[in-house]
């Protein structure tokens, strides 16, 4: 292989290795299978700096199997004392020299995207009422939980962060208790939220890569914030420009109108949502508590991909289940999570009917599918 | 194991020669002490007087290091010969204590 | 020959600090140290900066509103005479005067000792005065950390000078100790370098704003 | 006086290794204390990769797996890698340099118990608590929040080892410009005593900034302080800044010494003069200074801005040119020699295309925008054990190999060795080289368990299954060095046949006293000169004469113990506070016993006059006339 390579071009050799990569993981969550601008600028700087770094491991390794080949003791002779060489210094120059143009084929576009992804100017634009155009997210970052507020709009989501596709989305980071990392693999780099001040970056989702991935991608926290922090996973849905808008409608209509429960069962889930304080953590309307609010906003439960981010919603019936799992072992599910009994949580206080209502409730939580 | 070096050859010229050199130094020393006071006194004026403080930050952090160098050099004996090393060292602290405090001055803005 | 070797003046080294292999090593090594000392202390005034009037509230007082300058001012010239006395120190060191080269290390010793008297009545004023301590801000953490570090630094440069006065009282000066007395001054003149920096970057830049 | 030694009790041994300040016996503490802990180190590494051979797994428990995670970190940085370099470094420096102790033996011996208790203190956390748990790096906001005396232990342990090494580095530094024998210029130390030297240089300014972040942490958590509280004007960038300001120089305070090594290592088993020697020593000098100029690489998603991160971006990109010219100068060393394949050459071989891969993943993490992708991934975790264990545990292995006989003797069993060497090789490369695919993939680092579905589980599988085989040969080496010391065979000054410096001029282990005569230093690889011209021994510099030596002292034991008891008070009189003076009552009396243990150690050692002794010129010649063995 080593020797096959140093024949190709460089641009074969480019092609080829993105070609080797892009095979590697699930789409949904690898870096390889860039699912936006972001993420594909990234990509191709990671294949230019590999590209480099082949080339380099392959000079390297030619003059390397040359070396340890010929020169072996038992192929020179036992006696021989080799000349005493002091140095060169034509080669001294030469691998100062070329490894520094290598450097700089790499640093220009480092330093050209580095300023391309810090790039905001859109978050000053405005439509002629003076409203900003861009659409912006803020993301808040708790103990093993997101928090997304839409603040033009006046909604807000936990976990499922829903968002447009084909079109810039601006996040300002934060976290409320300890430093977590706001990263959706696919979509592009992450970027730290900070418990002292505001970050802020933006992402576009690519439609058509989207769609190869469901319309969901994961996305992870991907700085040590405690016990849980492998478990600290979020979802990404992506939406057509207009379905996003008609999501955002039924957000803000929700939040205009209380919710009426649908059937008995979750009448009586929503009483024992108020009778055991669950509401004292957690809204159930979309625009509630944004930026204060010790658990997640539940109002959009029912349509969650999730249970608390990571145990599986792929029917209701396993979904129910996942519930009750949930409600039942939190502390062994996500291990230092805050829904405990210092911050009034207790799962003993629920009868086996409260919870089956509950979960009902839960499950019916819903404003955007029917 | 070699203790002590030889200073001369003639003890007693060298001994009072060196008292002489000995006492000039001191003589400097006092002048420098007396220079260092006289910076100490203007930095404490300017910031009295109020000046503006994008005239008197640069000043001040002048005058310090002024007298900085005069500690080192005349204090301290670092003008002697023998400190190659100690200046080395030094200066390669000095500049990344330098660096230090540039970046907090930066890049941690809030 | 050997470190306990009795001296006159005449027959007294010229440069006793660095004379035996031991006394160039130890001449080396501190001044290495001091290097060392120079990135900690620009440490502690990189984080003082960046958390310099940074309060919960603006209930508290800043460092505009505390700093006073004339206590500023008689411990700077404290510090700084204390430098020169003990320069003095030194040069009788040199010239195997052990007797006046104690004197003067009285003399820096109780510059020091007053210089520590008034930090401390200072650091008092300000937590009665004005609720600036240790733990109300961050601002209160750096100042006293970074101050208070110096301020250590004065005490432990004093005791270093009693305690070589006092185990060589009845030695005398000699190669083995020359070299002590020597480092613990460049100690001495190097809280001195520090203290230059913490009068200009903390009290008279802090008046400023 | 030498002969002593061997018919001694075992308790009279323990006492003449608690109060030595032998260079040579000081680098035999280091190395097994090193060792200890870098078994230690390991064996979490075990729990590590068996937590995550599958997935979903709960071998161990999330907060156990925190704990696991940052003690491995900590301890194969601080407590393992570090102090085996300061064993090589003790035990060869000297002798390359042609010296007869280290500037400051005492301190020495400071140092090492400094960093011994400081180690036992950081891992009694085990048992009293919970170990430190929010990474290597404790970045503020968690570490603030983390319960318990975990982080405590880290930040106490971490500062008396920390006050080890900054002593261990002065020294070093000290003994490299005074010390050096008749002839022995800057220009002629061999590599080993310039990385050793340029590596100290880093440990003197790099330190001070940890040391710094660990008293603000420290009073954060012990005394009320808000550094880091940003309720109260605090910042938790600072800590960012302090410690990896320290804590990329940290990586090349590890990784310049290896180079040392190696390059000792290629010349000698070339039968070749380094090449390009002077360019070598400016290159090493570089890449310290370039060290402290790219700290923020570590924090290019933290949100520095775009002018910082390019400029970070840039600034580490070069250093690897200069590392580059190292690798070239190695190949060429070896290009027209006679290369013999001993153990500790197999090892330099390796560590090149080892090392390059590390190194040029290191560029690529280089370039910020990429980093975005790459930062807290398993790409990085790849990265750093390619760079530290095909660089440094290997320069590590090799050197045990090597200096092996020097230190103790004997040689190590060289078909053992080879073994321990293959199965290392294939076993580290197994576990890591998949891990840079895992990291693209998208798998965080520091997670305590992976979820199924996510298309990690193969690699994950194949990654545990190689740090298997690294574990069947560190067994192995323990094995070795077991069945060796058993048989120990006696060996000549220079075992290996092809040594080139001064080390190799003496018996195997050296007199206490090092050399008799001091050598007179003709040129580069001074031994193989006089070899070349047919010479056996050095040619001395002078006639035989008194040699003067430290005397031994418990005091640095004494010293280090003090401030291992007052870092319990210091820790416990928080608890003391907080139930109000009900509880751990004893905090404050130990944390003033311990003090005062210290203080009046280090007064005692003051007060005293201690003059060290001279072994006479008769006592030497005779020692000759045994053949100057022990
Ligand atoms: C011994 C330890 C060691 C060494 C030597 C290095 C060497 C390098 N490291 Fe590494 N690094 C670590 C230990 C080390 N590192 C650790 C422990 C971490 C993680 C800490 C943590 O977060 O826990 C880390 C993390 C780390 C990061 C942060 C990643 C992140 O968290 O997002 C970066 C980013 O720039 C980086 C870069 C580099 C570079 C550019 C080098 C260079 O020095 C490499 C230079 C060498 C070469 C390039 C090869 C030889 C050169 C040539 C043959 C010339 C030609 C080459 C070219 C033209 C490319 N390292
Ligand atoms: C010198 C530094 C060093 C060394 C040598 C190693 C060695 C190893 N490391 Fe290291 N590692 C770090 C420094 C180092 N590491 C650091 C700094 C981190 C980051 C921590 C953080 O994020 O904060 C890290 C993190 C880290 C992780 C990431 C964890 C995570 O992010 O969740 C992993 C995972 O695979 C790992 C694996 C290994 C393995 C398999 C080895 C192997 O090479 C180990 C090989 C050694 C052995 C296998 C010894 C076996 C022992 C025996 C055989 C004992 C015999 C028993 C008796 C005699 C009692 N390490
Ligand atoms: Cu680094």
């Amino acid at each position: 292989m080593k020797y096959g390579l140093k024949k190709w071009r460089l641009l074969s050799l480019f092609s080829a290795l993105a070609l080797i990569l892009s095979g590697c993981g699930e789409p949904f969550l690898s870096t390889l299978q860039p699912a936006g601008e972001v993420a594909q600028k990234q990509y191709n700087l990671m294949i230019l700096s590999t590209t480099i770094m082949v080339v380099v491991i392959v000079v390297v390794a030619i003059v390397f199997i040359l070396t340890i080949t010929k020169f072996r003791r038992s192929k020179v002779g036992e006696d021989t004392i080799p000349k005493q060489v002091e140095g060169s210094h034509t080669l001294e120059v030469l691998w100062t020299v070329i490894p520094i143009i290598l450097l700089l084929v790499l640093a220009v576009p480092t330093v050209a995207l580095t300023y391309d992804l810090a790039d905001q100017s859109e978050l000053e634009e405005v439509d002629e009422e003076g409203n900003r155009t861009a659409l912006v997210i803020d993301v808040r970052a708790n103990l093993y939980w997101w928090e997304f507020n839409y603040p033009d709009l006046g909604i807000v989501t936990a976990q499922d962060l829903v968002v447009p596709t084909d079109q810039n989305v601006y996040f300002n980071v934060i976290a409320s208790d300890v430093k977590h990392s706001f990263w959706i693999p696919a979509v592009g780099g992450k970027i730290d939220t900070n418990v002292d001040n505001t970050n802020t970056f933006y992402l576009n989702f690519d439609g058509e890569k989207a769609a190869e991935a469901d319309n969901l991608f994961y996305g992870k926290c991907a700085e040590l914030c405690g016990p849980s922090h492998a478990l600290m996973d979020f979802k990404v849905q992506t939406l057509a420009p207009d379905e996003f808008d008609s999501w955002v409608t039924a957000m803000q209509e929700a939040a205009e109108e209380e919710q009426q429960p649908e059937n008995e069962l979750a009448a009586r889930g929503a009483e024992v949502f108020q009778e055991q304080a669950c509401i004292a953590c957690h809204a159930v309307s979309p625009d509630d508590r944004a930026g204060t609010s010790p658990g997640p906003n539940l109002s959009t439960f029912g349509e969650r991909s999730r249970v608390a981010g990571i145990l599986e919603h792929d029917n209701d019936e396993e979904f129910a289940e996942n519930i009750k799992e949930w409600m039942l072992n939190a502390d062994l599910l996500k291990p230092g999570n805050q829904m405990n009994e210092t911050n009034g949580y207790n799962k003993d206080a629920l009868t086996d009917e409260d919870l089956d209502a509950l979960t009902e409730y839960l499950m019916s939580l819903k404003v955007y599918t029917e | 194991m070699e203790t002590q070096q030889a200073t001369s050859a003639n003890p007693k010229v060298n001994y009072e020669y060196r008292r002489k050199k000995a006492k000039q130094e001191m003589r400097t020393h006092v002048t420098s002490f007396a220079l260092m006071i006289f910076m100490t006194l203007i930095a404490f004026i300017m910031v009295m007087a109020e000046f503006d403080k994008y005239y008197v930050f640069p000043v001040l952090l002048v005058l310090a290091a002024v007298q900085v160098v005069f500690q080192l050099y005349y204090f301290m004996h670092m003008s002697h010969k023998g400190h190659e090393a100690v200046s080395l060292f030094l200066y390669s602290g000095a500049l990344i204590g330098f660096i230090t405090i540039l970046a907090f001055l930066t890049i941690v803005w809030w | 020959m050997d470190t306990q070797q009795k001296f006159t003046s005449r027959t007294w080294p010229e440069s006793p600090e660095k004379t035996t292999l031991e006394g160039k090593n130890k001449f080396l090594g501190f001044w290495l140290f001091l290097g060392g000392e120079t990135v900690l202390f620009a440490s502690l005034f990189a984080t003082y900066l960046a958390l310099k009037d940074q309060v919960p509230n603006s209930e508290h007082y800043l460092a505009k509103d505390m700093f006073e300058l004339p206590l500023v001012f008689i411990m700077t010239m404290l510090l700084l005479t204390s430098s020169l006395t003990s320069v003095y120190a030194m040069y009788h060191m040199k010239n195997h005067n052990f007797q006046k080269m104690n004197t003067w290390l009285l003399v820096t010793v109780g510059l020091g000792l007053t210089f520590l008297g008034f930090e401390i009545y200072e650091f008092n004023h300000y937590v009665h005065e004005f609720h600036h301590t240790f733990t109300s801000s961050a601002f209160g953490s750096a100042f006293y950390t970074l101050v208070g570090f110096h301020g250590a630094h004065v005490a432990v440069g004093l005791g270093w000078f009693i305690l070589l006065m006092i185990r060589n009282s009845k030695r005398g000066l000699n190669l083995y100790n020359a070299p002590k007395y020597f480092v613990a001054s460049l100690y001495w003149h190097f809280i001195d370098v520090v203290w230059v920096f913490i009068f200009t970057v903390v009290y008279l830049m802090g008046m400023v704003g | 006086m030498s002969t002593v030694a061997q018919k001694k009790g075992f308790l009279a041994i323990l006492w003449d290794y608690l109060t030595t300040v032998d260079h040579k016996k000081i680098a035999i503490l280091y190395l097994v204390s090193g060792g200890f802990f870098f078994l230690v180190g390991g064996i979490e590494a075990m729990v590590i990769r068996i937590q995550l051979a599958v997935p979903d797994n709960s071998f161990v428990s999330a907060g156990l797996y925190n704990e696991i995670l940052t003690m491995h970190g900590t301890t194969m940085i601080f407590l393992a890698a570090m102090p085996i370099l300061f064993a090589f470094m003790n035990a060869i420096v000297p002798l390359q340099i042609g010296a007869r102790d280290v500037a400051f033996p005492f301190l020495n011996a400071l140092g090492f118990w400094l960093f011994f208790f400081g180690g036992i203190f950081l891992n009694l956390s085990w048992f009293l608590g919970g170990a430190p748990d929010a990474g290597w790096t404790s970045y503020a906001s968690l570490s603030l929040f983390s319960e318990g005396h975990g982080i405590d232990f880290y930040v106490l342990g971490l500062q008396i080892s920390g006050a080890g090494s900054l002593i261990a580095g002065i020294n070093f530094l000290v003994t490299i410009i005074n010390m050096r024998a008749p002839g022995m210029t800057y220009m002629r130390m061999p590599l080993f005593t310039w990385s050793t030297f340029v590596a100290s240089a880093l440990i003197l300014f790099a330190l001070p900034p940890l040391t710094v972040g660990l008293f603000l942490m420290l009073f954060d958590r012990m005394f009320g302080a808000n550094f880091f509280d940003v309720t109260m004007g605090g910042n938790t960038v600072i800590w960012e800044h302090l410690f990896w300001i320290f804590g990329h120089p940290e990586v090349y305070i590890l990784i310049l010494p290896a180079f040392g090594i190696f390059s000792d290592i290629f010349s000698t088993f070339s039968r070749k003069r380094l090449f390009g020697y002077s360019s070598m020593v400016f290159a090493t000098v570089l890449i310290g200074f370039l060290g402290f100029m790219v700290w923020a690489h570590h924090m290019f998603t933290t949100g520095l801005g775009a002018t910082a991160n390019a400029i970070f971006a840039v600034a580490t990109m070069a250093i690897a040119v200069p590392t580059g010219v190292k690798i070239f100068n190695w190949l060429l060393t070896m290009w027209g020699g006679s290369i013999k394949f001993t153990t500790p050459m197999l090892y330099a071989v390796a560590f090149i295309p080892s090392f390059l891969a590390g190194g040029v993943t290191g560029v690529m993490l280089a370039a910020a925008p990429a980093d975005y992708q790459y930062h807290d991934t398993y790409f990085v975790v790849a990265h750093f054990h390619y760079v530290i264990i095909g660089g440094v545990v290997f320069a590590i292995l090799a050197g045990t190999h090597f200096y092996w006989p020097k230190i103790f003797g004997t040689m190590l069993n060289e078909t053992l060795g080879k073994i321990t060497f293959w199965l290392f090789l294939i076993g580290f490369h197994a576990t890591f080289f998949i891990q840079h695919f895992l990291g693209l993939m998208g798998m965080p680092r520091r997670i305590w368990k992976f979820l199924p579905g996510q298309g990690l589980d193969l690699f994950n599988a194949i990654s545990t299954a190689g740090a298997f085989l690294m574990a069947a040969g560190t067994l192995v080496l323990l094995y070795n060095v077991i069945v060796t010391s058993r048989k120990n065979v006696r060996v000549g000054n220079d075992p290996w046949g092809d040594g080139r410096t001064l080390e190799w001029s003496l018996s195997s282990p050296p007199p206490f006293y090092n050399f008799k005569q001091l050598p007179l230093v003709r040129g580069l690889d001074p031994l193989w000169i006089e070899k070349m011209e047919g010479n056996t021994k050095m040619t001395p510099a002078e006639p035989i004469d008194d040699i003067h030596m430290p005397n031994g002292s418990i005091i640095p034991f004494v010293m280090s113990l003090g401030l291992f008891i007052a870092a319990f008070g210091a820790m416990y009189q928080v608890d003391w506070r907080a139930s109000g003076g009900e509880e751990f009552v004893w905090s404050l009396p130990v944390l003033i016993i311990g003090m005062l243990i210290t203080i009046g150690s280090m007064a005692t050692r003051s007060l005293k006059d201690d003059h060290g002794f001279h072994i006479h010129k008769e006592d030497l010649l005779k020692d000759e006339e045994k053949g100057g063995k022990e």
